[in-house]
């Protein structure tokens, strides 16, 4: 069995370890079937068990927060949106509530009530594409694990389709501005959603019997990647992979941003901390947007979308130089940014602006998580950890 | 016609009606996989695709055969080529109906299981050849693996020989004839027998859920990682006509040949070659792959002690049986 | 415990062990150097912060603000603002600022914080802050032999981003 | 025993796709119905009174997040149609390379002159191609154009805008409905 992860020590040292150096080095390279992106991770093997792995990001910096201190509050929204591209959404929603909270402005209910049904929708969407590459990771590309991915991108697909409907983009949808959204839903999304996630919530059952209750895929991820709950949040893991290792923490609930106060969400947890256990949680937490989605499309109330009058010019949005630092719940943890305003173009752009990206931190548990189990775990591991390249190197 | 001339011809035979069905079979795969995982499929190629094989054959011709420069260069172009012949060189003792097959060798189980073996060292060489880490991972897996799934494989063959006192495969499929096919006759041995076979014949194919030594997701392509063109073709065309001469061995051997219910014949045999190849199919587009060591916990822990026992049984079922007759 | 709670106690453990006197409304309260792994110790163990939110680095040249009237000249120097947070209801953040000078080095929150390895590293990258006492403080973003740390005010101002063509 | 047990539910699971419809679009031959918003390219239009809408106001150059707009206004001249003097354009180049389509540009327009399209325009076969000029984005004008025109943009947004309360579940299909399975789009 894998060693348990308490002892391994992270910055092992190979030469004292091994001096007669027979320990093959393999580089999970940058270009690899399936590290989720362009990401390298240096294996030492002993046989096929690792010994040592050394994570190397940096591969996807574009500098985007120097380019968030050259374009202004308007012009960031659509830049920020690309790092994590697998739910943009929330990239959106975390600048823009950044800027409100520093300029204090009062979002509309109609807003709030849109971005929490747009973050809910995108969760779904998002933990179906994390399952559907899970799936692919284990399974192979050619085999049961394509026929997962391409049943997940189905339904992916339906959600991307209403997105589409409301914001006229499927993916980069620029649909948040400070101080509200810059789309209105329409009566053919209420009704289209209705289905929609009455759909999924039947397939996630269909997933559930291909997947995580076959006999093989629990042998594959019993036991796999064990992460401690207290090293996890040393590590500021948070999010479905903290969750899976016994860390009760889920902002949605216990720091509620918009109206996630009047909802209740319920947060499930397991003990086990390991690959299937993180399987479960992410499953559960589909089934729990999915019913939240379903108990406030009916209840959206009218209204206008945007609290401040939408300005023609890129600088109508001015921050003085305060700091402060807001976050939400994206799928993958605690996604927040920490903005200084009073920047250049006479403060309409962020003197610093930093985004914490929780799978920055999912990513540095690698070397407290591999050392111990073979090469097919350690994709099995970084799969589950559901990295985005583009959320680690900004 | 002297046994040469015959084996010849019908070798020649075999082997060419073996090849096509195995190259028509990955068309029906991909479409039928497609249907699986509600797509399409090719369709552009041709009439509903089917000449999407053709023009994969052709591109594969048409690519360069890269041979890597630190790899050893004798062995990495002997591997594919062997790895077919081998594989096809089991289909000589293959009975496809009384008198259509290659070689009536009075020892055909132990050719075929022989023969069978060999394929475990094209995919090594081809993997130690490329001199590419994640091929020797690849290659080690598949060392691993063969060896691991030859014994319950030879074991749980052993089964119908027993019941039908003989080698020669001819005579296992008349025994099964006069009485049942060997799946269902004796209940316990057969068909546990025949799950066994099926299983090992998949792990030595290097089928999903046993396909550890080309795990695309993990070791990029596995053994093939280096090979391009005709070379990587022949390594994947060996892969499917394994498939295919497992399936029709197995159908031969427990499901009773060419006899079928009304007018037994050649149909009966391919019909069920065919059915079992579709299974095959069907498990490669459901399941999830195995990790390596539990691969081998499968075998030694499960199978192995398993088809001694069924061996024994299927002794004791022939000594009863002759005692009272 | 509410969040406002957990905002007062934090604020009153600043005044009275770490000696911050001015809490400012809208940023968040200086510390000096000395106290910095001290209060992250002291948060950690006693009340219970032991989620390792951000760790954020910014660089400040020598400008004589003309806004703020303080006359003489702000000496160049960085300004690391770090959070922390603790599980459970309020979820209520503890974070505060804390000024290095240049050639100063913070020191490392790593025996507390697993997670400060890689951020730390990732400020060093950017901004050039030094953190001492850290396991291995290499670039995380950069290569390795990069010279110059992009996210200082002073690097590449003058290039503004030329359309793509 | 178990292996089986769940290899026989996995096969069934496949075994039941395979008789759903296939929901990918054999995209050439047959297209995906497109949402009235769907925005793609760009193009330039004419006013109501058929002269150029566009008054070179550079709104949607100054606002452009990767800067790849770039007005070169025509100053002032005698207008054909109204008679009076206003701004024209001389030339208005858009790099698609580079575009993130954020849709700011449309709504900053004051004159709803730069709006986007819904249908697809041709793929690109070099760099050149995908740089539309100001006769290009004049051409573009014929197709499908997409909902989002500033002012509408602009009406949607507007803070005092109160929109009565959707009337939901009004006409939605029965629960029974499996939409993807029964090929309803």
């Amino acid at each position: 069995m894998p060693r348990r992860v308490t002892e391994v020590d992270p910055h092992l040292d190979i030469e004292t370890y091994d001096p007669s150096a027979d320990l093959m080095v393999l580089n999970l390279g940058p270009q690899h079937p399936s590290t989720h992106g362009v990401f390298r991770v240096k294996l030492y093997l002993d046989g096929e068990i690792i010994v040592k792995a050394v994570p190397y990001a940096g591969y996807l910096h574009r500098g985007v927060e120097k380019l968030c201190e050259e374009l202004t509050f308007v012009q960031i929204i659509p830049v920020v949106d690309k790092n994590d591209y697998v739910s943009p959404m929330m990239n959106e929603q975390a600048i823009v509530m950044a800027c409100e909270a520093m300029l204090e402005i009062e979002v509309p209910r109609r807003a709030l009530y849109l971005r929490t049904i747009f973050a809910e929708l995108q969760r779904v969407a998002s933990h179906l594409l994390w399952l559907g590459t899970f799936g692919m990771d284990l399974g192979g590309a050619l085999g049961g694990g394509a026929s997962l991915f391409m049943y997940c991108f189905r339904e992916r697909e339906t959600i991307l389709g209403l997105f589409e409907e409301v914001t006229g983009c499927r993916f980069h949808y620029n649909t948040h501005a400070v101080g509200g959204n810059r789309h209105d839903i329409t009566p053919k999304f209420c009704r289209d959603t209705k289905t929609t996630i009455e759909v999924i919530a039947k397939r996630i059952e269909e997933y559930i019997q291909i997947f995580s209750s076959n006999r093989i895929y629990r042998d594959r991820t019993q036991g796999v990647g064990v992460l401690d709950g207290d090293l996890a949040v040393s590590l500021g893991i948070t999010g479905p992979l903290a969750r899976a290792s016994g860390v009760d923490h889920d902002l949605r609930r216990d720091a509620p941003y918009h109206i996630y106060g009047e909802l209740d969400v319920n947060v499930f947890t397991e003990s086990a901390g390991d690959c299937l256990a993180r399987t479960l949680v992410r499953l559960q937490e589909m089934c729990e947007s999915i019913r939240i989605v379903r108990e406030i499309i009916d209840s959206v109330p009218e209204g206008p979308i945007l609290g401040i009058k939408p300005g023609k010019s890129p600088t109508h949005i001015k921050i003085e130089s305060s700091q402060r630092y807001t976050c939400i719940e994206s799928p993958r943890g605690e996604l927040g940014t920490y903005l200084i305003g009073g920047g250049s173009n006479r403060g309409a752009s962020a003197y610093r602006l930093k985004i914490r990206s929780p799978s920055l931190h999912a990513v540095s548990c690698i070397p407290y998580v591999f050392p111990g189990h073979t090469v097919s775990d350690a994709i099995a591991i970084l799969g589950t950890l559901d990295p985005i390249m583009g959320e680690v190197d900004r | 016609m002297t046994p040469l001339v015959h084996g010849a011809v019908w070798g020649v035979v075999i082997a060419t009606v073996l090849v096509t069905v195995a190259v028509f079979s990955i068309w029906f795969e991909r479409k039928f996989a497609a249907r699986m995982q509600t797509r399409y499929g090719p369709t552009l190629v041709g009439p509903a695709g089917l000449l999407q094989i053709v023009a994969d054959a052709l591109k594969m011709m048409q690519k360069e055969d890269i041979l890597p420069q630190k790899a050893d260069p004798m062995l990495f172009r002997l591997a594919p080529p062997c790895a077919v012949i081998f594989t096809l060189a089991a289909a000589a003792v293959i009975p496809f109906d009384e008198d259509v097959l290659a070689a009536d060798l009075d020892i055909g189980v132990l050719f075929l299981l022989a023969v069978g073996g060999l394929v475990v060292f094209p995919v090594w060489v081809a993997g130690w050849a490329s001199n590419n880490k994640y091929a020797l991972l690849g290659a080690m897996r598949a060392v691993a693996q063969g060896i691991a799934y030859e014994i319950p494989l030879v074991l749980s063959a052993m089964v119908p020989v027993v019941l039908a006192q003989s080698m020669r495969l001819s005579d296992i499929i008349s025994v099964q004839a006069e009485t049942h096919w060997f799946v269902f006759w004796p209940l316990g041995p057969g068909l546990i027998a025949f799950v066994i076979f099926f299983i090992c014949s998949l792990a030595e194919a290097n089928r999903i859920p046993f396909d550890i030594p080309e795990a695309e997701s993990e070791l990029v392509a596995g053994v093939t990682t280096e090979y391009a063109g005709m070379r990587f073709g022949l390594l994947q065309m060996a892969e499917y006509l394994h498939t295919l001469i497992a399936s029709a061995v197995a159908a031969a051997i427990f499901f009773g040949g060419w006899d079928g219910p009304f007018a037994s014949g050649l149909h009966w045999m391919v019909l069920k070659t065919l059915v079992l190849f579709f299974m095959i199919f069907w498990i490669r587009w459901s399941l999830v792959r195995f990790r390596s060591d539990q691969l081998m916990a499968l075998c030694w822990k499960y199978l192995l002690p398993l088809s001694l026992v069924l061996v024994m049984l299927s002794a004791l079922f022939v000594y009863v049986r002759a005692m009272d007759a | 415990m509410t969040g406002d709670e957990a905002q007062r106690r934090f604020v009153a453990l600043l005044q009275e062990r770490f000696g911050v006197d001015e809490i400012p409304a809208a940023n968040y309260p200086l510390v000096d150097a000395r106290h910095h792994f001290e209060l992250a110790r002291v948060l950690k163990e006693e009340f219970g912060y032991r989620i390792y939110a951000f760790v954020v680095a910014s660089h400040y040249p020598a400008a004589p603000d003309a806004k703020n009237e303080n006359a003489e000249v702000d000496a160049e120097h960085y300004e690391v603002a770090t959070g922390v947070r603790c599980i459970g209801a309020p979820a209520h953040l503890a974070s505060w600022r804390v000024r290095v000078e240049l050639d100063q080095a913070l020191p490392t929150l790593f025996p507390l914080f697993a997670g400060a390895d890689w951020q730390e590293r990732e400020q060093y990258d950017l901004v050039g802050v030094r953190f001492d006492g850290h396991p291995d403080l290499r670039r995380l973003m950069m290569p390795e032999d990069w010279e110059g740390y992009p996210l200082r005010k002073d690097y590449a101002i003058g290039t503004a981003c030329p359309p793509w063509r | 025993m178990g292996y089986f047990i769940d290899t026989a539910r996995a096969m069934a699971v496949t075994m039941r796709n395979v008789f759903r419809p296939p929901t990918t679009v054999q995209y050439p031959k047959e297209d995906r119905v497109r949402p009235e918003r769907y925005r793609t390219s760009f193009a330039l239009v004419h006013d109501a009174s058929g002269d150029e809408a566009c008054i070179a106001c550079l709104a949607c150059e100054r606002i452009c997040p990767s800067r790849i707009i770039t007005v070169k206004p025509a100053g002032k001249r005698e207008s054909p149609v109204t008679g009076k003097k206003r701004n024209y354009l001389e030339d208005l180049t858009l790099d698609l390379n580079a575009c993130i389509f954020c849709e700011l540009c449309v709504q900053v327009c004051p004159t709803d002159a730069l709006i986007m399209l819904r249908e697809l325009a041709k793929p690109a076969l070099s760099r050149e191609g995908l740089f539309l000029s100001m006769e290009r984005l004049y051409a573009n004008e014929s197709l499908a154009h997409s909902w989002g025109t500033g002012s509408r943009l602009m009406e949607m947004q507007d803070p005092k805008r109160g929109l009565p309360a959707l009337e939901p579940g009004r006409e939605a299909p029965p629960q029974g409905v499996d939409p993807i399975a029964d090929g309803v789009s």
